[in-house]
């Protein structure tokens, strides 16, 4: 019942977040469904780990069910990438603006030739 | 007709997913991936789990993470200017200063104490230097200093800590590439794995994590306030 | 505690809809910290101490002061309307 | 430490001489020798493995276990013949480039050769790494360090040009890690060897999803036809050297990837083709491939920026390699792999032309550049060579691998496909005829180049070994190809 739920919401996010990246274009606004969509896979990364009544992986005591670890490190690897390319982006975007006076993607050059 | 194709390429990114859901059934028949927990402590020393895959069977993906921090924090400190720039437009009334200027201690602390109990606790090197790198943001917003005149640390002390903290993290691979035959090594490099559960065990662990956290705290304050004073 | 959770995936996705179609970009950003905590409090009910730890500082925390930070830098921007 | 631990050198080094790099700039030395010199040391380690393999009887791949894991539980870095092939030349890319590019007459930008380095880091750990969680992040670094590398020069076009290629480089990383995680949840691991152990156990709809997920994202980095408008623009605001490095080094790295998971997860050959029989990807890459063919060259015909042209030249040559590995069978994707390892010499050639020619002229527009080639004999030759060789006329290396390619293509059965591929070099033919006349007759001669600029220098000497390359490996074409056919046999687990 939890897994299913969660995998449709995680399905859910993603298409909301790519119906954003299409309509939006305001570069902060894009930046946020960028994180949305980052988030999705976390919640199913982590989900992956899961399993009824079992423990938080910090070994006490040796024969107790324990939730899988290795989902936790790849989720943590992947929030701390994200947060940092949301940074970059981020800081373009300032960047942009100072120089070219715009944030939205569509006023700015439309390279011909 | 934006909005529509919009509308078109994510239901038909839901419709696929869900069938394949659908067609997938529950996660039940799929292969269970390898259950590290319980090898963790006999392998490594430590007891948490997340900290000891992060660490020791998968470090190269920390070292890896650890080096997008860095790309990261140095794009953005040389996209930031010289010369010390506008901060927040927002004022802060007295009473809101006085009570983060109030918390701020207490913050490095537990920031601190998430390091270094990374392998016996949850928290760890990522979301210890976390919490440092957002008390050195926290210092400056309070204080309305930025860009080159941080007082806190200057941003040059900044990035002498980062790349002194990515050098020690490198050299420590290369004791388990000499001594124990593989790099990152840390059981094979015959350091003793010490008692589980104490602070002085899982080898190079708490190590690799002090190293980590400095490397994140000082890349994401620089981060920060690069954007700050952009 | 599994009805929780539920409540909680239902909450997220209706939060990242208003995030998504609200017409301005500092509602945005706040309904997308929301957003961030909520997915905190998910990991903390799948037994992800560490993760929800890290999502609560860098995702919900961290990320949204970045994005706050940058709207201010930029808000002084076009007088358009988001589309 | 042992001989097989030898692939970790090409990542630890580089990430070791950042903060080393750093010191030395706060010690007031000369930064530039000591990036330089580093980098050349990196480029002849990657060197090493193709020598021992072929005069000292290394046996590869090599097999690196970080920490002492397995596959199973830790990274296992795999240096194959196909690693072995594409190491020298992306390192030898990144260090002329990192030359090259170096803005002289400016303050010491701090960060600029530690970006070559990570780069470095990173496109030697994804040529080497088999886990695939570990080559997103890989993937991550190398997608930072190359919008930054475009953004560069620092004014608003090159920001507004790093900003869409990271958007649309983000997105491509989301889709691969979506697809492996689906991979992870059908079979419980990471490692490329482990989970074509448990694909005949795993939910094959899981399977084709996480497999089409990945392939798609790829598609996505390399600019496939329905994903290609991120890269023109992405390119146009890039210093040129920039963008020779990127199209060199980056898109040869995510072709590595590409490679593996598609012969790896034995959508290639394989035991039973079990991925081409679950999922439709050979139709649906014909289909992105010829699209791309036809799109790509047709579009460089019209363009009037020489980079501009170059990168949608690119975009054709992808679908083409596309095209072939659609077919599936191992020979076309050795062919695959020559065709990929000239590619990367030859645009990146170019590139640095290209970025010798806009520093001099002050623009990369065709019509600006009319006559500058007039009085530069070797440059000239260089260029034509090259062009040649892009084109695939004898007595080129380009030329060799676009006949491996089509002739393995017609010998699966694909004579439309041939056609195609064929066709897209006639419209080569016309827009670089069109640019070396411009640029060999049109308009007045000018003044000669001030060799006093070592950057100049520098340019020279990649373009003489472009195009030695490209006239050596048109004589040693059968021995390219020959490492290139064991690379893809290793790929399939079979003897070397």
């Amino acid at each position: 019942m939890l897994a299913p739920t969660i995998l449709t919401g995680a399905i859910v996010l993603t298409g909301c977040a790519f119906y954003g990246l299409i309509t939006h274009r305001h570069m902060i606004r894009l930046v946020i469904c960028l994180n949305i969509l980052d988030s999705a896979v976390l919640l199913v990364i982590v989900l992956l780990g899961y399993e009824p009544d079992a423990a938080a992986p910090i070994v006490r005591q040796a024969d107790l069910q324990y939730v899988l670890g290795l989902p936790h490190a790849l989720s943590l690897t992947a929030i701390v990438i994200s947060a940092c390319t949301t940074a970059l982006m981020l800081g373009y975007a300032v960047r942009v603006h100072r120089l070219r006076g715009t944030v939205y993607v569509d006023r700015l050059t439309r390279w011909r030739g | 007709m934006r909005r529509t194709l919009a509308l078109l390429i994510s239901g038909s990114i839901v419709a696929l997913g869900v069938t394949t859901l659908m067609l997938t059934g529950t996660l039940s028949d799929a292969i269970r991936p390898v259950d590290y927990t319980l090898r963790t402590v006999r392998d490594t020393g430590a007891i948490n789990a997340v900290t000891a895959i992060l660490f020791d069977y998968r470090a190269l993906d920390t070292l890896g993470e650890a080096t997008v921090i860095f790309a990261a924090s140095s794009v953005l400190a040389f996209l930031a200017p010289r010369s010390s720039a506008s901060m927040l437009s927002v004022r802060l009334s007295m009473l809101i200063l006085y009570g983060i200027a109030f918390l701020l201690p207490f913050i490095m602390v537990f920031g601190f104490g998430t390091i270094v109990f990374g392998h016996v606790s949850p928290g760890g090197g990522f979301t210890g230097g976390v919490m440092l790198s957002s008390s050195v943001v926290i210092f400056a917003v309070v204080y309305s200093v930025g860009g080159q005149q941080s007082y806190v640390l200057p941003i040059l002390v900044k990035k002498y800590v980062e790349n002194a903290a990515m050098f020690v993290f490198v050299s420590l691979g290369f004791i388990g590439l000499f001594s124990g035959g593989a790099y990152l090594a840390n059981a094979l490099t015959g350091i003793p794995l010490g008692e589980p559960g104490s602070l002085l065990s899982g080898g190079l662990i708490p190590l690799l994590n002090i190293a980590t956290g400095f490397k994140v705290g000082m890349g994401l304050a620089l981060i920060i306030i690069s954007l700050f004073a952009e | 505690m599994i009805w929780v959770t539920l409540a909680l995936v239902t909450l997220l996705v209706v939060i990242a809809f208003y995030a998504v179609i609200c017409r301005s970009v500092i509602a945005a950003i706040v309904a997308v910290g929301v957003f961030s905590f909520v997915v905190s409090a998910i990991f903390v009910a799948l037994r992800a101490p560490d993760v929800a730890m890290t999502q609560a500082v860098v995702g919900a925390g961290l990320t949204t002061a970045f994005f706050v930070i940058a709207l201010d830098k930029t808000e002084a921007a076009d007088d358009q309307e988001s589309r | 430490m042992t001989t097989s631990q030898f692939p970790v050198l090409l990542i630890a080094i580089p990430l070791m001489l950042v903060p080393v790099a750093f010191f030395v700039s706060q010690a007031k030395l000369s930064v530039r020798g000591f990036a330089i010199a580093s980098l050349g040391l990196v480029a002849m380690l990657a060197y090493a493995p193709l020598v021992a393999a072929l005069g000292f009887g290394l046996v590869l791949p090599l097999e690196a276990r970080m920490g002492g894991w397995g596959p199973e539980l830790g990274i296992v870095l795999m240096l194959d013949p196909l690693a072995a092939l594409l190491l020298p030349i992306t390192n030898t890319i990144i260090v002329l480039g990192a030359a090259i590019g170096f803005p002289a007459g400016e303050r010491t930008p701090i960060p600029y050769f530690p970006l070559w380095f990570l780069l470095a880091a990173g496109s030697n750990g994804l040529i080497v790494t088999s886990d695939l969680f570990n080559a997103y992040v890989f993937l991550e670094i190398i997608a930072i360090c190359s919008h930054a590398l475009v953004a560069y020069r620092g004014d608003g076009y090159a920001f507004e040009s790093a900003f869409k290629y990271l958007i649309a480089g983000l997105i491509g990383s989301a889709f691969i890690l979506w697809g492996i995680i689906a991979l992870f949840a059908a079979t419980g691991a990471l490692s490329l060897s482990v989970i074509v152990d448990r694909l005949p156990g795993a939910p094959p709809a899981l399977v084709a999803a996480g497999f089409s997920l990945i392939v798609a994202g790829i598609c996505v980095k390399l600019a496939i036809v329905p994903f290609h408008s991120w890269k023109p623009d992405g390119l146009t605001g890039a210093p040129p050297s920039s963008a020779g490095a990127i199209s060199g080094v980056v898109l040869s790295a995510v072709l590595v990837l590409m490679l593996r998971v598609l012969v790896g997860l034995g959508g290639i050959g394989g035991p039973a083709q079990t991925l081409s029989a679950v999922s439709p990807f050979p139709v649906i890459l014909t289909f992105l491939g010829a699209v791309s063919v036809v799109v790509g060259h047709s579009m460089a015909l019209v363009q009037g920026r020489l980079t501009r042209m170059l990168a949608y030249s690119s975009i054709g040559h992808f679908g083409a390699m596309l095209l072939a590995l659609a077919l599936v069978t191992p020979a076309a994707t050795a062919a695959v792999v020559f065709h990929g390892a000239n590619h990367a010499v030859l645009k990146s050639g170019l590139f640095f032309l290209c970025a010798a020619a806009a520093t001099e002229r002050g623009t990369d527009r065709i019509t600006g550049l009319s006559g500058y080639l007039a009085r530069r004999p070797l440059e000239l030759a260089a260029c034509a060579i090259l062009m040649l060789a892009l084109v695939g006329l004898p007595p080129t290396v380009g030329f060799a691998s676009k006949w491996a390619m089509i002739v393995e293509v017609v010998r699966a059965g694909g004579i439309v496909r041939a056609l195609l591929i064929g066709g897209g070099s006639v419209i080569a033919v016309v827009y670089y005829l069109r640019a070396l006349h411009t640029m060999i007759w049109d308009g007045a001669p000018r003044q000669l180049p001030d060799l006093g600029d070592p950057r100049a220098r520098v340019t020279r000497l990649a373009l003489v070994v472009g195009a030695g390359y490209t006239l050596v490996g048109f004589v040693g074409a059968g021995f390219i190809f020959a490492v290139a056919s064991s690379a893809v046999s290793v790929l399939l687990g079979g003897p070397q």
